[in-house]
């Protein structure tokens, strides 16, 4: 099925080109990494890898990496006066359960990680293709959920206000490298990979 | 300076106003007539002075919700603009810069949100569609030729004496036999609602939607309303229309379903399924087993269902064509807020009907023109073209499209929930195919002449934000 | 099967004893996270959450967060002298394909963020239990895959040096909050799932 | 001061040299004897002068690993310490604090990483194991019962007149008929060869392990020799040693056989699956359909086997005993070095054996105490215990365990890959129990001089990386 920009196979020479680059770059670095790179240029070179290239890495619109359907959102934002303290009673008080993020069915995974003294909130997500699309049903139907996590932060519009994409996009730091073991497989894939999983170890328990 | 910020005021939830039906595009708020024909005319504008001429010579003409179909109107004519269009106008840069980023943009610089890949592509729709030429579009539909040709000779000499406006497009449309669509299905079900817009037509399960999703200057279904693009004069009872004129393949239709069914029976039933409808218009979840006429041709009943007696799709599909635009109450658990992304369709058939029982292609181009308006073109018709059309993630289906509007590939699939055992068709060719569309903004009457009243190089500080 | 400590359920006390103390660091914090809060406090007591216990937040051994059976692991290392140019160069090169980690075949997510002006890296990652045990089976069949990437760091000690968990260890920084859709599967848990899945489908498309 | 920090010509690979095996304990290297009964005595050392004359009474008879078995020795006494018995002995502190983290905190801390859960919880172990009682373990085979109590008697005349030595534990074990563990299979088959330590038993499929891996003071697989602890004569030509006694519930596994099979002979196929191996010993392998007892007899067939043709399991399964603490060439293409995960098992048993043909269990103590040896604990006997023994997620089995000695608690499952469709046993219950465990050091002989010549508050720098 069309879903994806087809990406173009590199050609040989683009290649080519990057790769003396990076030789170029790697011959002023350390013996343990000179080493290792020429031993993956080779691997790189033989095609032993096994992904399509629709898995490569790509835009998840308007900041951030993809690999296939998931993206990557990571942002580093001050702590508003006494944040640190709220959010980390808070995360203590929820002890990981997020049933709400549940409901949502296309977080993947996240991570709430207090940098500098508990000054800075790091956020990292993985998730299936764009937020933007969903960010006002979020704000329509799990509000408080959201508020009640990023209120900790310097400047928080709130969920609900339109100007809280950009607030996103101003702290939002896009990876350079995003690998995702199984990029075709979106949290509700998964979902339905299970129930199938589980009705066909009952089917094979059954007939066995 | 104009300046998009505006009174807090504005954007908090309040009594819903009674719509001001007068000054609001009848496009907007009502169906086409019936029987209908008409034509789509689109205008190029090569000086702004002579499109305020052609401007303010079409507007007495332009059809309002509240005497929408007059006795005395010989045919209906609506009128919107593309981002260019405005452009050319004389529209001032500030007003300009406060429109959305997709209508700023365009619908062809939006094909990869919108999956129009492949054959669906920009490069391969019809001229004038995504290229800069297209500014002003009219739609002029009339209940018989006669009336069709007075309204076109109306909007011919709105500028025949202009030479810098030009026709780069015209397009006639008209009904098939029975109302039906190419595919041979009744179309123009199901709209939604609006709220104050006058009663509606049926009783319905559905809950009406607050104006102001689809028509700004009203508070919309999160309280709030629209605060750009400005000023208020010329966003007010304004709204935007994505334009998509779809060829049908019917013949690959018909061709697809034989090949799937081994009797016209199955083949009428894959269709529904495939629609969601019968081809009267039944929805399946009122009749999964056969047609019903009389339902079908029920206006009262026909769009009267949710489907919270089907939640696993045993009657319509989950990838059902109806289901996939508007999901009811079927997502009702997902975080998804479906009064988020409504929109009102508007659509025309054009071409001659492949006549029944023919397989093979004629070659003549037939299809629809949908005008699908909203004042959220990001989270209405995006996001159901992206999210629910091209893609099967929100019903678990992972990259199952749409099985009639979707851009298939040949490799498409279409799951029917079927006990004991699911059924999949595979290989799924595209029924349709995108020959062009674009991103229009539709103003209010008063919004019109507001535009039409725009003098040269007029000072920013005059359109202030109010 | 007793794979995990079982997480004993917090008591009433204990809990209300949380959300006092969360109610009253939100008392002086945005009005947005105030009504917030109290939504999320219900939500939490009327046990909406579809979690069990055994997939509550634990420790994912030295460092870090563990979900069930996915931990998480986050540290941020200044470059070495040139090791941002070199990192870059070299993500580019991959342009997101990492076939050594599809073969460590536990590691599900994996991201390279260059931070304050390219002087530091922040690598994070989610992966199936410890990499605690792996370290070694890492330094003897993938170790110029890591020693390319991390020679990037300061201090990198290189992959086989029996050092490098304590270099991890002294860059990581553990998250305070950590969600997984899916915490009860792992990498080959999926893998697994895909391949039932798929056999699954070809089957019911046979007797469909 | 000591320094863990040495020479880094000691880190690289070299030529692997010749092992020094007359310095080398003999229950290291070398199988027990045939027939074989011995006992186990655990000591407690309230001194440390005291613990060291012990020490220097008993070292003439601990037996080196170049003469283990000559005609003249009555039996063989082989010597370890835990942590707490190191300390007891007066170790320097710099020393102690050198040794490995696992080795420091002891077995019954690590049980989390061990998945000691439950009944195999430390809690619930033996007195004195896992307690701070344990510090000398002794471990004397012989092969009758005349010699034993001889040597017996060598190891209370070591300790007999000193008032701070206290013996904690004594344990007999002995050989159950035709060399059988208490489920009825041969058992002591899978010993990796040490490189240098002599020739092979057999021609192998396997190739040999560098002795680095069983024993310190070469280089192991990684071309590293250990520098750790400190200083060199106490490390050289030792090694840890995770002692583990289970006990063996054989009437709940010839119940859970008989519950899941039809007939004898599947009874005995059930078994085979979930050991690997057929109670002779013939590896499935090489047999999958009977038992071959002339195979499993022959020390040159029965372990000479890959799983290069067994790819999908349907002749040994992956979740197999034998095929999980010992998966040869079954995980190459995974990230995973087999190779360092290797370590010597020496194992004896203890009990009466349960009647054959009974399957109510007669409350006696029977099974097995396993001495599992390497100079890695943490990447060999705990990787294989907490990866391979207690988690299936290596052979993408999910949680799945051992069949025979993971923690399973009545909910365990065991696959069988089997055409068309793979058996699954459900409700495993444990058929064995940690009734003990403890992580001792095994010194060479001269580093056991070095011990017992240790001298009160001796300074540190005596001791100095050397």
């Amino acid at each position: 099925m069309t879903t994806q920009t087809p990406t173009r196979p590199e050609s040989d020479q683009a290649v080519e080109k990057k790769i003396a680059r990076v030789r170029e770059l790697y011959a002023t670095g350390p013996e343990v990494g000179k080493t290792a790179l020429e031993t993956l240029i080779r691997e790189l070179k033989s095609g032993s890898s096994r992904r399509e290239p629709a898995t490569r890495m790509s835009s998840a619109g308007r900041v951030g990496s993809r690999q296939g359907k998931v993206s990557e959102l990571l942002f580093i934002v001050p702590f508003a006066p006494g944040g640190a303290e709220r959010l980390r009673a808070l995360l203590e008080l929820r002890n990981g359960d997020f049933s709400d993020t549940d409901r949502v069915g296309t977080v993947h995974d996240m991570r709430f990680v207090f940098l500098d003294n508990d000054t800075k909130l790091l956020f990292a997500t993985a998730y299936d293709g764009e937020w933007d699309p969903y960010i006002g049903d979020f704000a329509a139907t799990i509000p408080d959920g959201l508020d009640v996590l990023f209120s900790a932060c310097e400047g928080w519009p709130g969920i609900r206000n339109p100007e809280v994409k950009d607030w996103i996009a101003k702290y939002q730091i896009p990876a350079v490298g995003w690998y995702v073991a199984h990029p075709d497989l979106t949290v509700r894939d998964i979902q339905r990979l299970k129930r199938i999983g589980k009705a066909a170890e009952e089917f094979l328990d059954k007939i066995q | 300076m104009l300046s998009i910020k505006e009174s807090a005021g504005e954007t908090l939830s309040m009594r819903a106003p009674a719509l001001e039906t007068s000054d609001i595009q009848a496009t907007v708020l009502r169906p086409r007539p019936k029987p209908y024909c008409g034509e789509y005319v689109v205008l190029r504008i090569g000086n702004a002075e002579q499109g305020r001429e052609m401007l303010r010579r079409v507007l007495p003409h332009i059809a309002p919700a509240d005497e929408w179909w007059a006795p005395s109107a010989l045919g209906w004519l609506g009128i919107a603009f593309t981002f260019e269009g405005l452009k050319a106008l004389g529209v001032p840069q500030a007003s300009l810069d406060s429109f959305p980023i997709e209508f700023r943009q365009g619908m062809a610089a939006r094909a990869a949100i919108l999956h129009d890949f492949g054959a669906n592509a920009p490069a391969n729709w019809e001229y004038p569609f995504g290229t800069p030429d297209v500014h002003v579009a009219l739609a002029i539909y009339a209940k018989g030729n006669q009336d069709l040709q007075e309204v076109l000779e109306i909007a011919r000499k709105s500028h025949h004496d202009l030479p810098q406006i030009a026709v780069v497009y015209r397009m006639a449309f008209g009904e098939l036999p029975e109302g039906r669509n190419p595919f041979g299905f009744k179309d123009g079900l199901h709209n939604p609602h609006v709220e104050g817009s006058g009663p509606a037509a049926t009783t319905r399960e559905e809950p009406s939607i607050k104006p102001g999703e689809f028509v700004m200057g009203y508070p919309d279904e999160r309280g709030e309303t629209a605060n750009v693009p400005i000023p208020l004069e010329l966003r007010r009872n304004g709204t935007f229309v994505a334009i998509r004129k779809f060829y049908m393949d019917v013949a690959a239709f018909r061709k697809y379903l034989r090949a799937q069914a081994s009797s016209p029976e199955e083949e009428e039933l894959l269709a529904a399924k495939m629609v969601g409808r019968w081809r009267s218009g039944a929805p399946l979840v009122l009749t999964p087993d056969h047609d019903d006429p009389s339902l079908g041709g029920d206006a009262n009943r026909n769009n009267n269902f949710r489907y919270a007696d089907d939640k696993k799709g045993l009657k319509c599909p989950f990838s059902a064509h109806i289901r996939r635009v508007n999901p009811r109450d079927a997502l009702k658990d997902d975080v998804v807020a479906t009064n988020l992304h409504h929109f009102l369709r508007r659509g025309t058939n054009y071409g001659s009907p492949l006549p029944d029982g023919v397989l093979e292609d004629d070659g003549a181009e037939r299809g629809g023109v949908f005008l699908l308006i909203g004042a959220h073109l990001q989270r209405q018709f995006e996001f159901v073209q992206s999210q629910w059309v091209t893609d099967g993630n929100f019903i678990s289906h992972g990259t199952e499209q749409d099985p009639l509007i979707g851009n298939n590939d040949g490799e498409g699939v279409f799951t029917i929930p079927k006990v004991p055992v699911r059924r999949r068709l595979q290989g799924l060719p595209s029924f349709v195919s995108v020959r062009g569309g674009e991103y229009c903004f539709m103003p209010g009457l008063r919004a019109l002449r507001w535009i039409a009243d725009l003098k040269p190089m007029m000072e920013a500080d005059d359109v202030r934000s109010r």
